[in-house]
């Protein structure tokens, strides 16, 4: 049996190695169920404060957990490999966002937020990079795919779950009222009420 | 479709300096006040979308391009002119964008069916604001622009995530994962590699030629290639090899004929030396330069 | 210009990043020569020493630094890594297809076609995997060897001749569904398919 010392340093040699996130039970197996779950999330969270203002943190998440580079020492690491990598297109972005913030969505759903037809490339690239993919069908005719967004894009944005992302905003009706506009009030509701008074121009 | 194509896969980038200055924090200064930047087209700076419209032709195509369908040109032309988006004046709003489709179709863009389709829906609401009603129906009824304004509110909301996604540190980008060797004294295993990841290191290639442009990867023969290795293998040692000796006329013409080629190849690249004391006499091949051990 | 630990922290990230071990020139580039080749051995050093004790170690080897685990911690580690086989590299696996593809062909050859510089260790590795050699000398400035695929490529990958390769058109083709991508859009898909080979290895 380890003192927990060297189970610390088991455990940081492991997430150093690991190619993808460790989740609880993986690391449980590192000492073959030896450690109980508190002491290990209690070692992961020294763990953590240890690395705390280098180049590499421990973070935390959908998938378990993982050593990455802060993006602070972007600027740094970029000088060393030669492939930049890419950036999406408005298109992609736009579909990723309908994905994640309205899933399950169909093909039919992005198009009809978009106001544009969704080209194949478009939702071929999101499940290639493995951050969508399909969840079922929808029971209508043509049974179109669900989408919906994957652990992997989660991890690859360093989230642990949905819930943080950035909360979709609603936008104010004007530029000018904007600022006055509290943020509980919900503009959907606003249109309705503001209907009957509005007179044709 | 419109520019379809372009139009839907419209690089984010210019996206940012241009036309989303809804979704900017200085929002309210560039759309209220003149002398900011509304865009950026090919460098150079506009500092306002002049309302006759007037763009310089050269710009045009580049700038209607950024637009990402008809809700994002309307987005645009409502928060322009600071219009209510509760409170569309519909017949102003229906004017300036058939003025913009208009242009389209004159500048002979690609007009996507969207932007049509989009034009006849904003005429259609216009006539029926315009109709007068029962007054019994008026009650109960709901405003014609309702569903524009919901769709209008849910594309611009998800407009914005999708910058703020953007805006995500991203694996890969903005941060990496670690490599750390994970070192193995004995019985080291070795990855296994199919024909099907040689295929996905190709494409990878490729799909980078593509992008830098700087050469081209082109098809070839493969068999040819084979045989300019084979041929080179037999002539290692440095030693003259008869020039009948590299074919098997056995093996049938179209060997004879790849054999042959690989040889040329070999020449041309200068890898080889092929050399004959006079007409008629044997050919001899020897490497160009013999390995020097 | 970074202070000395500010400057350590950077080499500790970049080591901890990198897919292959990195010389002192591969070094200096992270600081865009802003250090000098004694001071970053000195940090070297001081890192190497910092990491005592623990599961994984800064090593200096002929190629250049790496971190690396401690024999001693192979019997943990093994728990985890078991069902996850090795893979290759990105850079190995793109150096691999060239080869097989357009050989005989000079190491310049394959850094004009992946647009990169190649390392001495792909190579290397390849060499000793028994998949590549040495068949010859191009007769240019530098005699640089040609290189080619070896019988026991052949055997591994189960094919009898190169001619039962997957024919380049064939993948050509594959790409041309999608011939109206804008340039900006192209990484995505090379992304999509490098991941598969990206592992380290």
């Amino acid at each position: 049996m380890l003192n927990p010392n060297e189970a610390k340093t088991v455990l940081e040699a492991a997430l150093l190695v690991a190619q993808e996130p460790l989740a609880l039970a993986d690391l449980r197996r590192l000492f073959e169920d030896d450690l109980g779950a508190d002491t290990l999330r209690r070692l992961l969270d020294e763990l953590r404060l240890d690395w705390q203002g280098r180049g590499v943190e421990l973070v935390n998440l959908a998938s378990g957990w993982r050593f990455q580079t802060r993006p602070e020492y972007r600027q740094y690491l970029e000088r060393l490999s030669h492939d930049k990598p890419p950036r999406y297109s408005r298109a992609v972005m736009e579909t990723l966002a309908i994905i994640a913030y309205r899933q399950p969505v169909t093909r039919g759903d992005i198009e009809d937020i978009r106001g544009v037809t969704v080209s194949t490339n478009v939702i071929k690239s999101l499940e290639a990079r493995g951050w969508i993919d399909a969840i079922g069908y929808r029971d209508v005719p043509g049974r179109p795919a669900l989408y919906a967004t994957t652990k992997t894009f989660l991890d690859d944005l360093g989230l642990r779950s949905l819930q943080e992302l950035p909360p979709l905003e609603q936008i104010g009706s004007t530029l000018e009222l904007a600022p006055h506009i509290p943020p509980d009030e919900k503009p959907l509701a606003a249109a309705a009420t503001a209907a009957p008074a509005a007179a044709a121009d | 479709m419109i520019g379809a194509a372009a139009a839907n896969d419209a690089p984010l980038e210019p996206v940012h300096g241009a036309l989303n200055f809804p979704m900017s924090p200085a929002r309210a200064r560039v759309a209220g006040a003149s002398g900011a930047r509304v865009a950026t087209v090919r460098g150079e700076a506009f500092l306002e979308m002049p309302l006759d419209l007037y763009i310089p032709p050269d710009a045009l195509e580049v700038f209607l391009d950024t637009f990402e369908g008809p809700l994002d040109l309307l987005l645009y032309l409502i928060r322009k002119a600071s219009i209510d988006i509760l409170d569309i004046p519909m017949a102003r709003l229906t004017e300036q964008y058939l003025e913009y489709v208009e242009l389209m179709r004159r500048r002979n863009l690609e007009l996507a069916a969207e932007y049509l389709l989009m034009a006849a829906l904003l005429m259609e609401i216009k006539s029926r604001m315009l109709l007068p009603r029962p007054r019994a129906l008026r009650e109960d009824e709901e405003d014609p622009r309702a569903e524009l304004v919901r769709r209008l509110m849910e594309y611009e909301s998800i407009k914005l995530a999708a910058h703020k996604l953007d805006a995500l540190p991203v694996l890969g980008r903005d941060f990496f994962t670690l490599e750390v060797w994970l070192e193995q004294v004995a019985g080291q295993r070795l990855p296994q590699v199919c024909t099907r990841d040689l295929i996905a290191a190709w494409q990878s290639l490729l799909m980078r030629a593509r992008m830098t442009q700087h050469h081209k990867v082109t098809r070839e023969e493969l068999s040819v290639r084979e045989f300019m290795s084979s041929i080179l293998r037999r002539l290692q040692g440095g030693q003259f090899t008869d020039f009948n000796s590299l074919f098997e006329p056995g093996k049938g013409v179209a060997v004879v004929v790849v054999s042959f080629l690989a040889l040329l190849e070999l020449v041309r690249e200068s890898l080889i030396e092929v050399t004959q004391s006079e007409p008629y006499a044997p050919i001899y091949l020897k490497l160009a330069h013999a390995q020097s051990e």
